[in-house]
């Protein structure tokens, strides 16, 4: 178990401050936030590279925040890898082993072992220079794992990588915390890796952690703009909750009204996901349901999907499949209705 | 014809820049190589026979091994100390790592026999425990070591900046230490920088004139003979000593140099 | 205390290597300090109050000017043809480039003098135009440019290395020929490098001794001067003009580097 | 329009080779193709900046094969923005127009019309390391249009930016198209990218041209297994393909047999597209669609889409909403029917 209180590190030009983070033994924890919010910065305050200002780091029930980073058996991955460009990979893997002065057989018998962990064991007389990224990514795995760390920090370990080495990267990274049950931290910039990859995701701004829960509360409820933005969220409003008949809630945005859940009243924030949108060429009537008129502006083609954006005079982005959208045979200019349940927007 | 001229036109600046530059490289290779070709070989095989002439190459080459090992020994520390820090004042001490470069080697030989002869507490302090500095190797030593490790180090430096320190920082959670991550990490990264500066600063060494004709002109260095004999029976009597010199710097930095590069892209 | 000895040990070898790398520092300046310091300003005036030292020194610091200028005319674009091609034995050339930095100084002056003196075509050709190089100014500035241009020529082709190619490409596309890429973007990007390469050309030339003892005894620069006073008078009678020369090359060296590096990013 | 003719370029490594493309004029014309394919000088070489080995280059009718870059009035992009770093904003911008040697007043008026057509009229005075990733692209497209180019070749133009900044310029570039009716060249990795933009893509592989078509057509009828892969079309089969009663054809791939609609036949490949395929809890039965029963082993969460690997013992890789996901309450390990068309497979 990892545990940071109350850190604070000064990065020149900002500072993060007051982090508190507590990670469970073999959780697969994320930290989100966007370029230079200072992630990189917060795993190296945790391996020890880097001088942290005030707070404490806690390792297994041992405060660690003096203890050398040699000391502190915690893998670390950078993002662009950080292989010894003078060695192979088998000696970019034997690196800590050999620090440990274990006997030469189990040496081997290690490497092997995760080498055939992380599938490169048909690599290991190549120099990292000869490598793919994908597998540069897999060797800095392996040699951060050669060490058995109580954690492993990952550095945007597959923001690096073209699309396809991106999956299978992926993957791996799944089945070797499957496998090993090791604690991860894993930060990134990309919303999608957070999801499918995290138990628990941080979302990290200006400094400060702005939200931390499960995959899907941040998905369904942001905190704030920043989180419902980051999470791309898309349909993001502000407006006035008040009372409706039957102790229902109304969100008043300008001249539309939309059905709510929500215990909150007055001004406030609201977020609604593309995908929680139904589209469809006749209105569907549900008292449960909101239900909109209005005309496709704007078809934003993604290949598999496409973000419509429907003018009610209010803009929705909506996301259909392309199977959808050709089924429903929908054009620009096209009048549809849009139709979402009152619990789908979520009042902040 | 045609075709020819429009490769030129397409080209002037290139074909004008290789121009101008050919006038400064043929500056610098026609006086030598026309010394070295202009010289009979015979002359140059009997000068070569003279004791006292190969003596002092041997005195030139070995001071200046001297000079750079223990400039390798104390430059390449603050090389990769400067390399690694960043504090008030770096710019200034980098320049003034420069400053024996660009100060007058006569002067800079008068300066180190202010403190390294016997009038100051240097000089005494090494004279009581047997090693004099004027008219004698260590002068030799530490008038090459003064005019040439500032090669060393900017090349040290420059090897270590090339460095990624997140290198020493992975290195560092693997279990080794700041001098297990200096070791086994960035010495060997930065090696062909420390090699190539160790060699510009050995030949710098033997090419060293002013300051050790001040310091110490006995025992006499090579480029102290080159000037002694010119000074005392003019040009043609100095001149074979001066191809053996020039030959001798040239074939061993080119040696070493290309070892540096060997096996590096261009 | 316990705090403290935690401090040290954390830092055992960046403390080490901080004071293996004082320990050079040191070496180099304790002389220069020394001598500045010990000198009687009184003395320093008087000497300054020479004529034969003020144009002496006039002498030193213009013709290592006109050196620079020769140098950036033809050093410059050989710097830039060298970093935008790559041809073989480019290698070669770049060895060949820094040779005038490790070749004897009084051998190089020999070579020189072989070549513009009046035996050898070049300096014949150059007599029937009234330019003598032989104990005349253009000697000196000959030597200065042999032994400097280097410093200059490396300077500047690092500073064309870290202009990205894909500007230039970028301004052709917009219509600028490549002589208008070369002068409205590589040019302006390089000029920090150039301006620092030719401020140590400048002090190198300034510093040089044994090529300009060779070549031209007379009309006698600031470093000549000195060795003149060492060998007729003794080191008493030398230090003042050491002395001043020294801080002149050091008080010009600084202020035109820290000029160089003004608004850089250190 | 531009025209490119036999054109083989010497990589080093390897060489792009017999290059053929004819773009019309006007016309949002995308080359696709994995890092390290070539693509950057490909556009090199349209641009006069890299030297040909052989082939020619024709532009509005006239050939330019010889003419130097300076006078081809081709608008470049680099994926880097490559801005000049010694000068503002506006002093990029107006590099191609001192040029020109236009009078002064009419110098400000293109500057200020270009600077708002991209909305980077408030960044005129800065220097381009004080602006955003996104900034600086829009000020690089500023700065490639400002000499009105026949042509803007554009090298990955948004892979260096961050998710939220793409979306804003990938919105610009659109913009730009319509407004300015410029014909570009857009290089890139990114299926997605390629698709969201282009009038047509050219598949780059292995030096060559392996296809050339309507986002449509290369999205649903890959010419070969390469194009298949990078489209992201994921179920990709090798099969027999043979006749079935009432003149159909069908496909076996081992002991399965699906339905086609294709003349070819023997030996071939397939691809299906994961949003082809529908997931049930019951059985789908017709004609005209293909229904299998199988087991979900896999699922893999992206956020407002999820990726499920259906193994039926075969596997296919289906994808569906959130909302589906959620409404069908769908779980790994449960028993699924998934059902598509004999039209959405593609036989190649």
């Amino acid at each position: 178990m990892i545990e940071i209180k109350n850190l604070t590190v000064d990065l020149g030009t900002f500072s993060l401050q007051d982090i508190n983070l507590k990670i469970e033994p073999g959780e697969y924890f994320i930290v989100l936030g966007p370029t230079g919010s200072g992630k990189t910065i917060l795993l190296e305050s945790i391996a020890g590279l880097y001088p942290i200002k005030s707070g404490e780091i806690w390792l297994n029930g041992t405060e660690v925040t003096k203890v050398e980073p040699e000391k502190r058996g915690i893998g670390f991955v950078y993002q662009d890898y950080a292989l010894f460009p003078h060695l192979s990979v088998k000696g970019n893997i034997l690196f800590g082993l050999k620090q440990m002065k274990r006997p030469k057989g189990e040496l081997q018998s290690t490497v092997d072992w995760i080498a055939g962990l992380l599938g490169v064991s048909h690599l290991l007389e190549r120099k990292p220079e000869t490598l793919s990224g994908g597998e540069r990514q897999k060797v800095a795995l392996a040699r951060a794992l050669s060490i058995s760390p109580q954690v492993l920090l990952l550095d945007e370990p597959l923001s690096a990588l073209d699309p396809q080495a991106r999956e299978d990267v992926q993957h791996e990274l799944r089945e070797i915390h499957r496998r090993l049950e090791t604690t991860i931290i894993h930060v990134t910039h990309d919303f999608e890796e957070a999801i499918a990859l995290g138990d628990r995701i941080a979302v990290l701004g200006e400094g400060h952690i702005l939200q931390i829960g499960t995959p899907e509360q941040i998905f369904r409820q942001p905190s704030s703009e920043f989180v419902a933005r980051f999470a791309m969220a898309r349909n993001i409003f502000s407006g006035e909750v008040h009372d409706a008949e039957e102790g229902d809630s109304i969100l008043s945005i300008g001249d539309l009204e939309l059905a709510v859940v929500t215990e909150l009243r007055g001004k406030l924030h609201a977020s609604l996901r593309p995908e929680d949108i139904l589209i469809s060429k006749e209105a569907v009537i549900s008292s449960a349901r909101n239900s909109l008129r209005g005309t496709i502006t704007r078809i934003d083609n993604r290949g598999s999907t496409l973000y419509l954006t429907v003018s009610t005079p209010l803009d929705f982005v909506c996301l259909v499949t392309r199977r959808s959208f050709e089924e429903l045979g929908l054009k620009a200019g096209e009048e549809v209705y849009i139709t979402f349940k009152a619990s789908a927007i979520h009042v902040f | 014809m045609r075709k020819m001229l429009r490769w030129v036109a397409a080209r002037k600046l290139t074909i004008t820049f290789f121009l101008l530059g050919l006038v400064i490289l043929l500056f610098i290779f026609v006086p030598l190589l026309k010394m070295v070709f202009s010289s009979d070989p015979g002359i140059l095989w009997d000068t070569l026979g003279e004791g006292e002439v190969r003596s002092a190459i041997w005195l030139t080459l070995y001071a200046a091994l001297i000079a750079t090992v223990v400039g390798l020994l104390l430059g390449v520390p603050l090389a990769y100390f400067l390399a690694r820090h960043r504090f008030r004042g770096k710019r200034f001490v980098e320049t003034l790592i420069d400053i024996p470069i660009v100060v007058p080697h006569s002067a800079a030989g008068i300066a180190l026999l202010f403190v390294f002869g016997q009038n100051f507490f240097v000089g005494k302090a090494f004279n009581s425990v047997g090693i004099d500095f004027v008219s004698a190797v260590p002068g030799i030593v530490i008038a090459m070591l003064f005019v040439s490790v500032p090669f060393l180090i900017n090349s040290a430096k420059n090897g270590f900046e090339k460095v990624d320190v997140r290198l020493e920082k992975v290195a560092r959670t693997l279990g080794a230490s700041p001098w297990q991550a200096f070791f086994r990490v960035s010495l060997p990264l930065a090696w062909r920088s420390i090699f190539s500066g160790s060699v510009m600063m050995w030949a710098r060494g033997i090419s060293e004139f002013g300051a050790v004709l001040i310091l110490a002109y006995h025992p006499m260095v090579a480029p102290v003979m080159v000037y002694e004999r010119f000074e005392e029976y003019g040009l043609d009597y100095a001149r074979p000593v001066a191809v053996i010199l020039i030959l001798v710097c040239i074939v061993l930095f080119i040696a070493l140099r290309s070892l540096a590069y060997r096996g590096e892209k261009a």
